[in-house]
């Protein structure tokens, strides 16, 4: 099978970004779609931190240590960025003011429910963070993650059996086999990558997958 | 690119329906848009709902909507003022309906639709003629009445100056309620001054940011001005 | 009987303004106290349309057609001020920053309930503006008033008769005859003018008074 | 005059009591007023409830409270971090109670305490475990969870500059929960980089009016900020 890479990923979803959007990409490996989003596009990327316009990292000697973005990494502002405060900022988020959210998950149902901020691990304290928020306010709501934990099982189900962070949120996923859409028939493929099969790809999900239109 | 510049008045409103719910910035004659109002009324959608803190005075702004008769429906915490006769006119002859709102809990709403949040327990009217039918609750000894989001299809604001991206400063106390407005509707439509260049604005200085902007038009030089 | 005169009733509350004090003067003639607040006391005015730190009347060639108070008067801005939306401005108001506020009233109950929106006359479209936002925001809440109406009818009474602006959130009423608290007790007189005494002003309200302590 | 300008950090902090409820700002190590922390944690001031986004890493800020085992509960939406270590130590012994709140929520139970608001339905954690036990309200075919107002006994904040009347801007993404947290304690207290005069900060981007705040401090500068 053809499985991406996770910058094969990250330059898959970057593709479907479209020119003008509001995107908040998800701290870990959704961060890194920015650095594939075509040049001849001008997305605005939001922090959930208060940074509307987030550019690239400085350079070593141009750091602000106050501008960092969600994954507490330093970035720049592009000119025609602005700042604001946590209210604002996640009024932005659930007042469904941006297009397109990106986030990893460890889970994801037939319905679109994500689960991607606590397991069933009580060892460790629980961290939430802006993923609730994020999950029930952006426009379109993209899931980016490997098809598979990495003892191969699976983490497309007909019922999350982590904790929720949203129900019925996710519009898109993302994985390393395929893109499929949640729709209100249930999951449709929409793109296979390389010769990848319904089937392949269907056995390593443990809900029902629709072939693409 | 983003541009969000509007070329002319009468294009940024030509999409207002019939019957839309509309947003007009503004307290007293503070940061009222007025050259959209006047091109809404040239545009003449009619059967509006009006959400502004006032309702017009003499025949300018929203009162000219009101004497040419647009609007069905006023949402306003003040719409009496003096000078108000359109209003006061069309009122005495049932011709319009209006919802009165405490003036800070017409902000909240408007802000609750911006923010994504179903309503907020205000202790503003509890106890009032203006909390009647309204929900109630009492939280830690205190009363509080459930006021809802409410959105609009259209917010017409007006704002000192803007960039391409939509992101707006204003003048002194013509914020009032324009930068919440801004917020809540789903087409937001900035009369400003000035245009100047993206990354002109300050931004530590930025009040309404980008995202909440759809399209910016600059005012038109009128005649009077130049008087 | 001594009744002051508007002024004089303004000089009287703006007495009790403290130094440093955040104040709200409603329209009409709460707004003239400003005028004799003295000058070795720094208040700080709030205007609900966006204001904090309201100056006096501009020069007419300084005139900032958007700079205006609630009473759509033009004012200007004191150094040290500031401007800002109507959700942060009633944020003041209703989250109780505000240190006084000082309104004007139809009818005042013998519990500080408020009626200064609407008469029981409906004829006229109804406007109540901020002064509900005011009444249960302000952490005091003082009430200037004539203490009868024009044809001598009682305006402190058991119940007001008026809609209510807001219930029991008066503190103090200044009157053209006395200063009374609203009180656990009741009614108590605080201050009579001139030689009123407590029979004259008990006779022109609708509602017991108690004596001064 | 007003004049809100403390003189020393060890001053500003001297009357915060055992069992407060304090908000610190800060995202990450963005906007934190590390120099009030140290202030409070050499007060000694004990069973205090902390209401910040973290939970501070290393020994650093909020963590030199913990590890002085002055703080009985968190009030966090991202406790844990790389770095936590003192925070889960607590956790795992048992020693602190932590109230997970979704970061929008917490901004918005802030936002209402200082906005005088008794509660907001927010759609955020609808149908989560993070809801149970909570209100909740379809309101237009919508789920929402009632969240109520989060008020706090004293706000510790950070600012970039400040002036005498107790107004604040920030510096970038410093902003961060500093300006709701300003409005929604009985006494907040800045830190700032600088304090000027009263005039000197432009009235159109003040972003905390001094309203808002009790004290101003100006940060000591450090021996490594010589280096």
């Amino acid at each position: 099978m053809m499985r991406l890479s996770t910058d094969e990923m990250a330059r898959r979803v970057a593709q479907d970004i479209p020119d003008g959007a509001y995107v908040n990409l998800g701290i870990g490996m959704p961060t890194s779609v920015a650095n594939y989003v075509s040049d001849d596009k001008q997305v605005i990327y939001h922090s959930e931190n208060g940074i509307l316009g987030v550019g690239p990292a400085p350079a070593p000697d141009k750091i602000d240590p106050d501008l960092i973005n969600a994954g507490k990494q330093y970035v720049t502002l592009l000119k025609g960025g602005s700042y604001f405060d946590n209210a604002e900022s996640f009024a932005m988020m659930r007042g469904g003011h941006l297009d397109i959210a990106v986030l990893g998950a460890f889970q994801v149902s037939a319905t679109g429910d994500l689960a991607n901020w606590a397991t069933n691990n009580d060892k460790f304290p629980p961290a939430v963070g802006g993923a609730m928020d994020l999950a029930v306010g952006a426009k379109q709501l993209f899931v980016l993650m490997r098809h598979t934990t990495k003892t191969d099982e699976a983490k497309i189900l007909e019922q999350c059996e982590y904790p929720l962070t949203g129900a019925g949120v996710v519009k898109r996923i993302y994985t390393d086999l395929a893109v499929i859409d949640v729709t209100g028939e249930g999951l449709r493929v929409r793109e296979l990558y390389g010769d990848n099969t319904l089937a392949e790809v269907q056995a390593l999900t443990a809900a029902p997958l629709l072939p693409p239109l | 690119m983003i541009n969000k510049i509007c070329e002319s008045l009468r294009a940024a409103v030509a999409d207002i329906e019939d019957g839309s719910v509309v947003m007009i910035g503004g307290f007293g004659n503070s940061g009222i848009p007025m050259q959209l109002i006047e091109a809404l009324r040239l545009h003449g959608a009619r059967e509006l709902t009006i959400i502004s803190n006032n309702a017009g005075t003499a025949e300018d702004g929203i009162a000219s909507l009101l004497r040419d008769r647009l609007v069905r429906k006023m949402v306003c915490s003040f719409p009496r003022s003096s000078g108000s006769i359109w209003f006061e006119r069309l009122y005495e002859e049932g011709e319009i309906e209006l919802e009165l709102v405490p003036q800070g809990t017409l902000g909240e709403r408007i802000r609750a639709a911006g923010a994504g949040l179903g309503g907020v327990y205000t202790p503003t009217g509890y106890g009032t003629r203006l909390a009647d039918g309204k929900e109630t609750k009492v939280i830690n000894g205190k009363g509080y009445v459930l006021e809802t989001a409410m959105p609009a299809d259209v917010a017409l604001i007006k704002a000192d100056r803007a960039d391409a991206w939509g992101n707006l400063v204003y003048n002194t106390a013509g914020r009032n309620f324009n930068p919440i407005m801004a917020t809540a509707a789903r087409i937001t439509i900035a009369e400003v001054k000035t245009i100047v260049r993206v990354g002109d604005l300050d931004p530590e200085c930025v009040v309404t940011p980008g995202i909440f902007v759809d399209r910016v038009v600059a005012q038109e030089v009128q005649k009077h001005d130049a008087a």
